[in-house]
């Protein structure tokens, strides 16, 4: 039957990442010489880095070697789709792929069908004919934050929105999820919304800008750390560092710095190493022949001063307190 | 009857130059008109409007009496008129018979260019003229001289009613006039009119009944020329009557530039001689026997294969320009356009390039001075128009010409090195600059002369050496230099020498 | 003269196949006689059908980016016209229009936007660089706006087909674009348009003078690299079963290099059918040589921009200055 | 020769401003005055000084570009370099290395990364676009390389001052940098390597002849782009308190456009540093106000390519053809 075609974030066959192993049990074994492939954005994103971690722990945990790659840079489209293809050729067992577009790897689908291979698409964009999907919501990120500004200001205010590269799915969801869920509570004003091509310059011009039109403004999201980096330096330069908030998402390293130094208030972090893990044991599973539902969400969690290290522990650390998390139904 | 071509009241204004005033003149069927005048005098703007490339401010054009409109040259070539340009017009990556046919290509069903049969009918045009060029060879591999024929070859496809010829011999030789001259003639004989510009007097005398005396963008007369003198016409030109120069020497015995057994990888070989300060030292010879080439291994552009350059006794290596120029050598290129001017600079920035050192002593140029030594150099060398800051591409060719040679006098060169230095240049400024040669000869300068007009070299040489095959043939001093001389050794000695400079 | 040798007939092949792509070619070899010492199945039949299926839209772009650089222009909008012409292409597909219909007026987009960066260059005198970069963003702002920012999905099978198939074992792709490159090689070198061009980009005042149709022949070159993009998009979205509005990105420079590799001066003037697709392929080379040795991508990187520099050294040295 | 008026000498301050800079400057007022009556407060004195600011680092970048473009060259490896040239001081700061040897060690990377294009372009005789599109790649993988991707974080505050502060009012980078333009318009208009540049790129041939050291004027000229590139780095990474691998992406086109509207031929032999500069403002002043208006994304994509193409049409329309 045709499968309709793929929204994660609606999706209704789903699974937390958290029951897989309470309703599938262990990981069962593999057949002998499993490998997998797995392609990315890019690398020069933390957080696309961090995955291949969590792919390549997972890998060495359960003894299958992982090839990591991605494109030259973020929107390099058919570099990607070469990459893949080269994937399908060399025999993999099963490909993890997170690719730039929604259709960019849609013809992989296609190949690996054919040469009998599962695909897991891992987080971001979404390919409508992905059978399987392993990731985070990304309209959630924005809520996130909104329900943070609804409940730690209550009194409302000016916000604003540095968008990440107009039209990437990302970019759509989590702006979308953080400007409906604001609006709605009646107090805030989105004052602005204008891009910031996931570029710290770019988000820096924009926030000063942003913050000289609107002196009273109470806070900013943006789309990822790296922007909210550069927000937290136009604050800062404006003076402003104790009454704007500052967010961002995807919770690298250097988020995490900011946020202790007191700089940045908060990211939305995904998990980016938990999810490589998840997501090659999904694939696995996939390989093994066990039939999972066709999203699998993975964790992620408002990241302020009060519990960066709860979340920045070791590997183990973090995912006991996302289970934790999980079983208290957050 | 009202005549084939006719001027009227033709102005023309560029930003801050009037090029034309009020020209009026006509050319009848089958009439050869000369159009004379000094660099400047507005020859190629009235053309370049008969062709269509400018619009007139003010007047009209009327063929056969009747007005046309000359919108582009696409308009112009529809009513008749064909053109054959002062600078080459050409598209060096094309081959001979493409270029020739740009713009109107024959076609095979309106699809295709009709590539054999264009070079055919390219070879005809072409063997009235040369026979030897190749239709199909890619124009950029032609020599000047050729360039200009397949460019008059070109007009000549058109079968035009009137056809402009903006000086199509100034790189040519004088057999190869000849032979243009009979197809002139033969053209004037199938009533096409001719409009001919040329510097050369001789050829205007030989060919054209009749011709218009332009100045300052006015015309002086339209005058018959069986009834004046070369004088005259020249007195009307210039509005003077010019001195007759005279051949003086200043060479004294001091050998300046010395140079033995040079070669470069392509053609020139072995060639050895002295120069010394005060000489004029003419170099003469056929085309493509290398004198070109031989300049520019002197002056350091083509780096030589072989052999010594010695400047006051001492020896000498040149990989660049700069060298040469350092050591006191400065060329004048033949080929101006692409050789010797910065277009879209000044006068001044042009003339000053090969002298930055002297006008920016300490690393900032003293623009006072700057302009103290171009006015002084230009009107030495009577730019016209004196206009200093105006970019060197709006002035004709010989103003262009003077600024190239004030260069080197801005520079302080003793050793002038030129390469057919009168080419499109008029009878006023050629003297003029046989004035300039003398007076630098005088001053101690050592100069070299490579011309194809012999009657130059006579006028200017001390000595002569004549060049055949890439290396000397024969040396003759001021009392045997004469063109049947000069002839006699510039020809392979396989052939009979013809009278005159025959080439090929 | 005594240059007769140079007016023997050559043969026409030869005449097509210059010096110049003689260097590229030997350039090509080297890269993939490198690529198939160090990767085992380089070689293979599948992995050669491969390269050429992944070069294939390239090459299409850098075709008609040679005739825009040969008559001495760039465009550096194909990317985004490309993105235009696939998503209205592929939203009135979705809606139900036929397929020659909604085709063709992906071909119009292409012409259109063409249409307009050659009026801005020709008539209105403006630098192509400029222009096209100007259009780069507008293209691409009209086509996020078009679709609200969403890809277009769903695209009939059957569509997919056309462009998807295979001939005798070769991708439609491929064949497609091998057919257009035999067309692109016949307009340069065998009608007055290619005389045209070369002598628009060679020497525009000759030109001029003598009666070529400058702006026509700048208009058309732009039109012909926007048709391009577009066919390049239709096979695309053919591939991939859905049209983005943020497809192409980066197309432009891809385009540009493989025409330069080839021989295209960006001076004008100077440009080879033959070399742009032996570029076109030299990139493609690279690239999956890259992937299948399993290179980071911080490496893959270092060696493009390695193998260009490469590529152009290689071919210097076959074929001397000039 | 009656036309003695026009020997008559101008102010001195005339001449650096030509006609081609006028019409530069009524598309920047003409911007200006959109802006002006759209957005409140756009022409609060913060708000002026905030679009200088946020020019600046394209301003710095565009007068190196202005200087290779007017020899006939382009510069596409800015952004790269600059990358380079920040991670590399970046990570020497941190190291703790004294200020001026890290600063010193980011200006010699700008110049190396500036000399190898240089060489590649001057000696070797490649085609600078493709030089430097292989730089572009070459230079950024080495900033990835070098750092694995993550950015040097922790600068010294004390560090940050230098190039964030401010002096009578005015942001520290835009003084610097109009120094830089200070300098540079000496060196165009006073100096024998602006008439070397300029002849270079006029007529390279003639400039041969002449004398003209033509690599070595080539070779300068990217060394100076370089060299700004780095400029442009240190008071970037002064302004973010970190040094990002990724750093510069897409910088070249901005400083082309910035250079193009400002009056640079792309064919070289012209360019103005005057015209540059408010190249440079037009496209700052743009930002600034869309951003102000709160423009979607789109629509902001839309704006920016309609503005470059009506700077460049104004500019037209007020100098006429030339
Ligand atoms: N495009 C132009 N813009 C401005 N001035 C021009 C332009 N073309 C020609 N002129 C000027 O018009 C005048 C006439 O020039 P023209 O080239 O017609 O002279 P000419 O008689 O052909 O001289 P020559 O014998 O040197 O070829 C000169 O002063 C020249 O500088
Ligand atoms: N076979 C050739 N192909 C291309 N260019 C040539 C060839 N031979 C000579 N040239 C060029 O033509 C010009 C003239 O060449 P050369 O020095 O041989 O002749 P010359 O004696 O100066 O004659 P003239 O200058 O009267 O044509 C030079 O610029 C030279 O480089
Ligand atoms: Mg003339
Ligand atoms: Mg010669």
């Amino acid at each position: 039957a045709e499968l309709a075609p793929l929204n994660s974030d609606t999706e209704k066959d789903r699974i937390d990442w958290s029951q897989v192993e309470a309703k599938f049990g262990a990981l069962p074994k593999l057949p002998d010489g499993t490998k997998a492939g797995a392609v990315s954005k890019t690398l020069t994103n933390e957080y696309w880095r961090s995955l291949g971690e969590g792919y390549k722990a997972f890998g060495d945990k359960v003894g299958v070697p992982v090839v990591y790659q991605a494109a030259q840079s973020e929107g390099d489209q058919l570099g990607q789709l070469t990459i893949a293809e080269g994937l399908v050729t060399q025999g993999y067992n099963v490909l993890l792929v997170s690719p730039q577009t929604d259709a960019n790897l849609q013809p992989i689908m296609e190949q690996a069908k054919a040469a009998n291979v599962p695909v897991v698409n891992v987080n971001d964009a979404v390919i409508p004919q992905a059978e399987h999907y392993v990731g985070n919501v990304q309209r959630d990120n924005g809520v996130r934050v909104a329900k943070w500004f609804i409940k730690n200001r209550p009194n409302g205010g000016k916000v604003a929105i540095i968008e990440g590269q107009a039209g990437v799915y990302a970019a759509v969801q989590r702006t979308d999820g953080f400007k409906t869920t604001i609006s709605e509570s009646g107090k805030f004003e989105v004052v602005a919304s204008v891009p910031g091509n996931w570029d710290r310059q770019t988000s820096y011009d924009a926030a000063t800008n942003i913050l000289q039109q609107h002196p009273g403004l109470i806070g900013f999201y943006a789309n990822n750390d790296g922007m909210a980096l550069g927000i937290v330096e136009a604050v800062k330069a404006a003076g402003l560092q104790d009454k704007v908030a500052v967010f961002g998402t995807d919770g690298i390293s250097d988020a995490y710095a900011s946020i202790r130094a007191g700089e940045l208030t908060g990211t939305v972090d995904s998990f980016p190493v938990l999810t490589g893990e998840v997501a090659l044991e999904t694939a696995l599973r996939l390989v093994a022949g066990q039939k999972l539902p066709r999203v699998v969400a993975t964790p992620q969690a408002l990241i302020t001063k009060d519990n960066a290290d709860r979340y920045s522990g070791t590997g183990d650390a973090v995912r006991k307190a996302l289970l934790e998390d999980a079983a208290a139904g957050q | 009857m009202s005549p084939r071509l006719q001027f009227a009241g033709i102005s023309k204004l560029f930003p801050a130059v009037r090029a034309l005033n009020d020209v009026s003149f006509s050319v009848g069927a089958g009439e050869i008109h000369g159009l004379l005048g000094e660099n400047g005098a507005g020859k190629s703007t009235l053309l370049r409007i008969l062709s269509g490339v400018y619009r007139p401010t003010a007047g009209s054009v009327l063929i056969d009496g009747k007005p046309v409109t000359l919108a582009n040259p696409v308009a112009a070539r529809a009513v008749g008129v064909a053109m054959i340009h002062q600078e080459l017009q050409q598209v060096p990556r094309l081959s001979v018979a493409q270029n020739m046919f740009l713009g109107h290509p024959l076609t095979r069903g309106g699809i295709f260019v009709a590539r054999r049969e264009q070079e055919r009918r390219a070879a005809e045009a072409l063997a009235a003229i040369d026979p030897s060029i190749d239709p199909a060879a890619p124009l950029g591999t032609l020599k000047v001289a050729q360039r200009q024929i397949v460019e008059i070859a070109r007009a000549l496809l058109d079968r035009a009613r009137i056809v402009a010829m903006d000086e199509p011999t100034s790189s040519l030789t004088p057999s190869e006039f000849e032979r243009l001259a009979e197809v002139i003639t033969g053209l004037a004989r199938d009533g096409v009119a001719v409009v001919y510009v040329s510097h050369k007097l001789d050829e205007v005398f030989g060919i054209c009944e009749r011709a218009t005396i332009m100045r300052d963008g006015v015309v002086v007369d339209s005058v018959d020329l069986a009834s004046l003198s070369e004088k005259a016409v020249v007195a009307m030109m210039v509005g003077r009557e010019l001195a007759q120069e005279h051949h003086s020497s200043h060479a004294s015995g001091e050998v300046m530039l010395s140079v033995r057994g040079l070669a470069s990888a392509t053609k020139v070989r072995d060639v050895s001689f002295d120069l010394h300060r005060g000489e004029v030292l003419g170099i003469a010879g056929l085309v493509g026997s290398g004198r070109t080439e031989l300049l520019r291994l002197l002056a350091g552009v083509d780096r030589a294969s072989a052999g010594t350059i010695a400047i006051d006794g001492r020896a000498t290596r040149f990989s660049s320009p700069r060298d040469a120029i350092a050591a006191g050598i400065g060329l004048v290129p033949e080929e101006r356009k692409h050789e010797g001017i910065v277009p879209l600079r000044s006068i001044t920035s042009n003339m000053a390039l090969a002298s930055m050192g002297v006008f920016a002593p300490r690393g900032v140029i003293d623009h006072i001075r700057l302009k103290q030594v171009a006015a002084e150099k230009m009107s030495r060398v009577k730019l016209r128009p004196f206009l200093l800051d105006r970019p060197i591409r709006l002035f004709s060719g010989g103003n262009q010409q003077k600024a190239i040679i004030g260069r080197w006098l801005a520079a302080g060169t003793r050793i002038l090195l030129f390469d057919e230095p009168t080419r499109g240049i008029d009878v006023g400024a050629k003297a003029e600059i046989y004035h300039l040669i003398e007076e630098l000869a005088a001053e101690g300068h050592s100069v070299v002369v490579v011309s194809s007009e012999l009657p130059e070299v006579i006028r200017l040489a001390d000595r002569v050496l004549v060049m055949r095959d890439g290396t000397i043939a024969a040396e003759l001093d001021r009392s045997n230099i004469s063109e049947q001389a000069i002839a006699a050794h510039a020809i392979p000695q396989t052939q009979t020498p013809a009278a005159g400079p025959a080439r090929h | 003269m005594s240059d007769t040798t140079l007016v023997q007939p050559r043969a026409e092949f030869l005449r097509g196949f210059s010096m110049r792509d003689a260097g590229t070619l030997i350039g090509l070899v080297v890269i993939l006689a490198v690529f198939g010492a160090l990767v085992p199945g380089f070689f293979a039949e599948r992995n050669l059908i491969n390269i050429l299926q992944q070069s294939s839209i390239n090459a299409c772009l850098a075709l008609g980016m040679t005739l825009v650089i040969i008559s001495g222009g760039i465009d550096l909008s194909v990317g985004p016209t490309a993105a235009l012409s696939a998503v209205i292409s592929a939203s009135m597909l979705v809606a139900g229009v036929p397929f020659p219909l909604a085709i063709a007026a992906g071909f119009a987009i292409g012409l259109a936007c063409g249409l307009v960066n050659g009026v801005l260059v020709a008539y209105v005198g403006l630098q192509p660089f400029i222009v096209t970069l100007g259009t780069l963003s507008t293209y691409r702002a009209l086509a996020l706006i078009y679709t609200g920012g969403n890809p277009v999905l769903g695209l009939p099978p059957s569509f997919r087909a056309i462009f998807n198939g295979s001939l005798f074992g070769l991708p439609l792709a491929v064949i497609i674009v091998a057919g257009v490159a035999v067309v692109a090689w016949i307009v340069l070198k065998k009608t007055p348009f290619g005389e045209y061009l070369l002598a628009v980009g060679g020497n525009e005042e000759a030109a001029y003078i003598a009666g070529v149709p400058i702006a026509r022949t700048k208009i058309a070159a732009y039109m012909i690299s926007g048709l391009l993009a577009a066919l390049a998009a239709q096979i695309l979205i053919g591939r991939l079963g859905a049209a983005e509005p943020i497809l192409g990105n980066l197309w432009e420079l891809d385009a540009i290099a493989a025409a330069a590799i080839g021989g295209a001066s960006l001076m004008g003037g100077k440009g080879s059918v033959v070399g742009t697709i032996l570029g076109a392929v030299i990139l493609g080379a690279m690239r999956n040589g890259l992937t299948l040795m399993n290179v980071q991508s911080f490496y893959q990187l270092l060696a493009t921009g390695l193998i260009i520099l490469a590529a152009m050294l290689i071919d210097r040295v076959t074929r001397g200055r000039g």
